[in-house]
């Protein structure tokens, strides 16, 4: 059972009671299956729901509706086989690399010395050698990214879950990202679902991509895309799943909620 | 100190001091700088502070009294603090009273501490202590409601119990607006040791020798007293402004 | 219309009424912003007890104009009451014995100080001055030298008379006035304000034992005992039996003795009776004898030599205090700045109308509303025709 | 005020008074709740208040004190912290006797305040002033430096001249902290009351209330005066609050 | 002479002394003309000093070699007539839209009336009627940067920098307000220098994109673009700049310091 996983979404919808009393209806009626060691990309407008989505599949909110399933057993709290990367890094500024990457390993009282084999790979393995004691605050966006990236792999969960993780990386640093997090997934062969606005991205990533129409979020279609990694941008094949994904999201029907 | 400037109106106040203390002539209004520096560069000597001990008696005594005052506001406030600004339940309980305590001037709560904790260090304390524990209040108040909500819910998802998101995300987080707290209380606490000293049963301290001295017009003692307070003062505000930079250092350098 | 209890004869003293007559302001002040007042013009005269009335003239910048018995009107205040001591009835219940002896050392020190007036002056400096001087400027004045001349102006006498009783029912008179009593003392007979605040009993025991040669040795107290006191003159019983306990010790068999003997005002003594230490007793000072007679109800000290004026406003809140006896009588002056063309009350007077008459009457300093020294200059204003008047900013 | 558990404490604190007072039985430690009540909801009366004018009368002598004092602070600290916090000569050129100056406690200015400014309201009003001042300054300095760098550069992109720039973007910038400032100095000013009207020629204010009853032993008047400052002082600070969440929502409700 | 501008850069560089003291240079001799109401793409990776150049430009710092001219005059103070828009948007949080659109008149006086005027113009060209009275805080991330772009224009500056304006929209928002930003270009005909991360973006607007290299920036190639607007993204033709684009910004030409 470790490290795969199958999740299954019924019929989730939330509705948010605004200070004013205003209810705000973010999603409605998701049913979604993702596959074991499967890569999902959510692709949606602004406020669609896309992180309420993820935070109710981590269990810090309640669905209003519906139920999440991991393996068969549902989820209605934090669970530790489920690991989400948040939109901001919310690394903690007082912690350095090291300890950061280290803190849920922390928690689930890890001994200190296995802790630091764990720690060390990990550090290789997102490329951050020689900053193990720098603080946040010296670290570059990208940089901080692949910390947090580091922090939820250490601890092994089955389900990583990314609110949009390169949003504000430049394209040189992005595409760096995008291909280690692709060798990361297949060395670890996690189940992903990933936040994106950006149709490249989610071309060059996903088994799935999942499109959500603007609140209350629905989804609206799923494209299957399965040409072999690493996928190539500057192809004929990428082009067309791009253009196809590009007219979707400009259709009536992604494109009204 | 490579700035000159630092010193340029301390001591263009000293000169002005000085001069006009000469032309006005009255040690009543203006002590000479000599009469005030003669106590403060002897503060050894017993000549000057009318039978309370050399000048660096009275500092100790009241810098311990400060200390015992302070550590016992920040030992309630803190923990108060942040059950206050963890849950909304205990917030609600405690802050009418607090609010309506707040404003008391420490010097009003010497009728009732004499009353209660009777002659001797405990009542001194507890003036001091009430000066310094509504910053020390308010501030961990503040510093926990101000934790950024992604990293207690990064703990939570990382698995995280209570009591770790307690010692591991909620103190250390709040730690900076707490310290600062702690300094400002401190500071409060600095400015009650007049009133604390005020209580009956007191023959020593930096508080009591002012108001000692004042009554028999011993003015350049009353006013090297208060400048042992402000230097004193800025000693301890700088050690806190020190261990701020070195250890909540990455409050100012974030983003 | 006369407050109830006021006997016939007695003057309204306190309230200052608006009346003909050459109007003087009076400045309530602590007794420590006085001379700073005086020496920055702001204040023409000032009352106050010993030793900030002996200070002006040292210090250059008053003199003295009278001395408290001496006020206006003739002999009215020769020997009027000041400071008391005071006991608590729990004490009194508990060890009267201890009582008795406390008070006896009080009677014998006070004794001693009358036959040794210099010395005493002495004590009195290194108890409120470490002995070391005081600086006004280019003037540095002995302490030792200032308060010698103070305890020559004081007049030490125990004795709880008949006059000196009245003389007391006097201030509770005026505090009904102020309207500050309203508890059993507001209309109370004199005579059964009296029996609520004296108890003389000690005081003759003590008399007893000192006549007899012999201080009864009373069981050990069973915890710290307080002794609270002001820092004035009209305590130098307390600093002379401290100070010379050995004297006392080996003369009467009875001290007071200090812990800590390097310190100019000690902390913590033990009474030693007949050799036997039977209570350690905390010395305990303040800045006035509201607070004191505060730690009195609390039980927190059980003797205190203080002015008589919070006593009669604890007791008449049920505290349970009594008054002794004397601890000194008279003891507080009249201090004019240096410059006054007044050197005695006629003179004063003179000065009281043309400054009046020239739209800016004196003013003159006091410690404070219901004070011995506010009552007795406004009692002597009012008997000399003067309107006094307050000055609020 | 909709939420029950807001007086709860404060009720829960009155009954243990009560009971403990009725135990007691002791007027100076823990006088009756009545006796307390008497002089609190009899405002108007001068029965209780010992010849000082009734509750009310000595309530606004020390508000008019305390305004007066916070006001001349107010007025000084904010040109000078805007000085202060915009150029690092100015800074620099004051930074060093502030910080000297900070320590000291109100009551310790009494001796030269009085020689300085003579009995009368101006030394009332400057013992209050060196309460309010600090804290006024300080904030003023940090909002200053808090405006956002941009927010000047836009201006100044668009063409603002100094005056511009002072007016439209580091003034309301900065008001918010300032406003805090103004706030945390209100409250520090109302902590001054006893020590400036401990000041001779004074024969009003509940500073000078509680101090005078508690030289006749009348510990009731006391509490009723340390709770007339409670609620007055909860009253500014509400009213502070109010305009803080008016007029400068903006800050919090910011990102 | 209004509202055309020919702005040319002479061998700028700039270097920066960190708090430790150490140099960094940021940009390194930069020698660009920018034509009459041109619109110039700047792309480069992140820290290589794109948002640095433009604060020169703007007056706002001063290069530590070289110099700026405007129609023949030298630039080292902010200029009335060149506006940037900051990569933050940073509008006032206690003014309402109107007031934020309105703030350059208000420095320059302009009375009220006519200032209205120009407000409502710029409201409806940015789309933003019905918004008028709110606060910044009540706007979401496109509508904020839409009321940047307003209070810019409303001056009538004869050059626009905008410093990566679209980067934290949606795919869809960027996509409308990329429009919409060529709309007002061809009304009001100013001259625009644009930094983005994104090759697409680059490729969607501009006349010339200028490939900058990681730190220190120097010019590694400027592409000139002049297929007719609105182009297509979906088109072979524009697939093919795309290709040359990200092709050139991979070499290691345009990626090595
Ligand atoms: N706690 C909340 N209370 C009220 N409304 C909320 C809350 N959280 C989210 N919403 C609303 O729900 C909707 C969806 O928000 P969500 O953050 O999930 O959008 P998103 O798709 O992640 O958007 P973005 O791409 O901008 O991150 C938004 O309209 C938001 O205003
Ligand atoms: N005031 C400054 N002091 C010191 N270094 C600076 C300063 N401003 C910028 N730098 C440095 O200059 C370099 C270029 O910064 P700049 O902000 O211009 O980059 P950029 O290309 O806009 O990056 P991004 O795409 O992340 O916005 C960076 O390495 C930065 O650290
Ligand atoms: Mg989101
Ligand atoms: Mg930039």
């Amino acid at each position: 059972m470790k490290n795969i996983a199958n999740l299954s979404l019924r019929d989730i919808s939330k509705t948010f009671t605004s200070e004013k009393g205003e209810k705000i209806e973010s999603l409605s009626s998701i049913s979604l299956d993702i596959e074991n060691e499967e890569f999902i990309c959510l692709l949606g407008p602004s406020g669609c729901g896309k992180t309420t989505l993820l935070r109710i599949i981590a269990g810090l909110d309640r669905p209003s509706t519906g139920s999440i399933n991991l393996d068969g057993y549902g989820i209605d709290r934090p669970n530790p086989q489920i690991v989400m990367i948040f939109q901001e890094y919310s690394l903690y500024p007082w912690r350095t690399v090291v300890a950061n990457i280290g803190f849920g390993l922390e928690l689930r009282k890890v001994p200190a010395q296995e802790r630091h084999l764990i720690i060390k790979k990990y550090i290789e393995i997102v490329g951050l050698e020689g900053f193990e004691n720098s603080y946040p605050y010296e670290l570059s966006g990208g940089m901080r990214q692949r910390v947090a990236v580091a922090r939820a792999l250490a601890v092994d969960p089955s389900v990583l879950l990314m609110d949009e993780p390169f949003g504000a990386l430049d394209a040189q640093t992005r595409n760096l990202l995008q291909q280690e997090l692709l060798k990361i997934w297949e060395k670890t062969k996690k189940t992903i679902v990933f936040v994106t606005h950006s149709v490249d991205e989610a071309v060059y990533l996903a088994d799935r991509i999942v499109v959500l129409t603007p609140r209350p979020g629905r989804i609206c279609e799923v494209i299957s895309e399965d040409s072999p990694r690493p996928r190539d941008r500057t192809s004929i094949e990428f082009a067309k799943v791009r253009r196809h994904v590009l007219d979707l999201i400009n259709q009536p029907k992604c494109s009204l909620p | 100190m490579k700035k000159p400037l630092y010193f340029f109106l301390p001591v263009l106040i000293l000169i002005a001091w000085e001069i006009t203390a000469t032309f006005i002539n009255n040690a009543f209004i203006l002590p000479r700088l000599e009469s005030i520096l003669a106590v403060l560069l002897n503060p050894t000597a017993t000549t000057y502070t009318m039978g309370t001990g050399s000048l660096i008696d009275n500092a100790k005594a009241s810098i311990i009294r400060i200390l015992l005052g302070f550590l016992l506001a920040a030992v309630i406030a803190i923990p108060l603090g942040i059950g206050m600004g963890r849950s909304e339940f205990v917030h609600e309980f405690f802050d009418s009273t607090i609010q309506i305590l707040r404003p008391i001037p420490p010097l009003a709560w010497v009728p009732l501490t004499l009353a209660w904790f009777k002659i001797g260090i405990t009542s001194i304390v507890f003036i001091i202590f009430i000066g310094a524990f509504f910053p020390i209040l308010l501030n961990t108040i503040d510093g926990v409601r101000g934790i950024k909500k992604t990293w207690a819910e990064v703990a939570m998802n990382l698995g995280a119990h209570e009591r770790q998101l307690m010692g591991k995300v909620i103190l250390p987080g709040a730690a900076p607006t707490i310290w600062t707290g702690l300094r400002v209380g401190f500071g409060v606490a600095w400015m009650c040791v007049i009133a604390a000293e005020w209580l009956p049963g007191t023959t020593q301290g930096l508080g009591y020798l002012i108001l000692y001295a004042y009554n028999f017009g011993q003015i350049n003692v009353v006013v090297a007293g208060m400048v042992a307070i402000g230097l004193i003062g800025i000693g301890f505000d700088v050690l806190f402004k020190w261990v701020e930079k070195r250890w909540f250092g990455w409050r100012s350098l974030e983003r | 219309t006369q407050p109830a209890g006021t006997p016939q004869g007695v003057p309204t003293t306190t309230v200052p009424q608006t009346q003909a007559g050459t109007e003087i302001d009076v400045l309530y002040s602590g007794f420590g912003t006085m001379p700073t007042l005086m020496a920055s013009k702001q204040i023409d005269a000032y009352i106050a007890w010993q030793p900030y009335v002996e200070v002006a003239p040292m210090a250059g910048f008053g003199k003295v104009l009278s001395y408290s018995g001496d006020l206006p009107p003739d002999s009215k205040w020769k020997g009027h009451p000041c400071c008391v001591f005071v006991t608590t009835t729990g004490m009194e219940k508990e060890n009267p014995d201890l009582v008795n002896a406390m008070t006896a050392l009080m009677m014998l020190s006070t004794d001693y100080i009358n036959t040794h007036q210099d010395e005493s002056g002495a004590i009195v400096a290194e108890w409120l001055a470490g002995k070391s001087n005081f600086t006004y400027g280019n003037i540095s004045v002995s302490s030792e030298q200032a308060m010698t001349r103070a305890i020559y102006t004081v007049n030490f006498t125990n004795t709880p008379t008949d006059t000196w009783q009245n003389g007391i029912l006097q201030f509770m008179y005026a505090q009904r006035e102020l309207g500050v009593l309203n508890g059993t003392l507001v209309n109370a007979s004199d005579a059964d304000a009296k029996a609520m605040l004296f108890d003389s009993a000690p005081y003759q025991n003590a008399k007893q034992m000192i006549q007899n040669n012999h201080i009864v040795t009373p069981p050990k107290a069973t915890r710290q005992l307080g002794f609270g006191y002001l820092l004035s003159d009209h305590d130098t019983m307390l600093y002379v039996a401290v100070k010379k306990w050995q004297y006392f010790n080996d003369t009467y068999g009875i001290a007071l003795k200090p812990r800590d003997s390097t310190q100019s005002r000690p902390e913590i003594a033990d009474l030693i009776v007949n050799g036997q230490p039977v209570a350690e007793v905390k010395l305990i000072s303040a800045e006035f004898g509201g607070p004191l007679m505060q730690l009195a109800a609390t039980d927190s000290i059980q003797f205190s030599i203080v002015g008589n004026p919070p006593v009669i406003a604890t007791v008449d809140k049920g505290n349970p205090v009594k008054i002794i006896m004397a601890a000194n009588l008279e003891g507080s002056g009249v201090v004019v700045s240096a410059d006054s063309p007044a050197h005695d009350w006629p003179s004063f007077f003179a000065w009281a109308k043309q400054r009046a008459d020239a739209g800016k009457p004196l003013r003159i300093a006091d410690p404070g509303k219901g004070s011995i020294q506010d009552i007795l200059l406004k009692y002597s204003m009012k008997e000399s025709n003067l309107s006094v008047k307050e000055v609020n900013s």
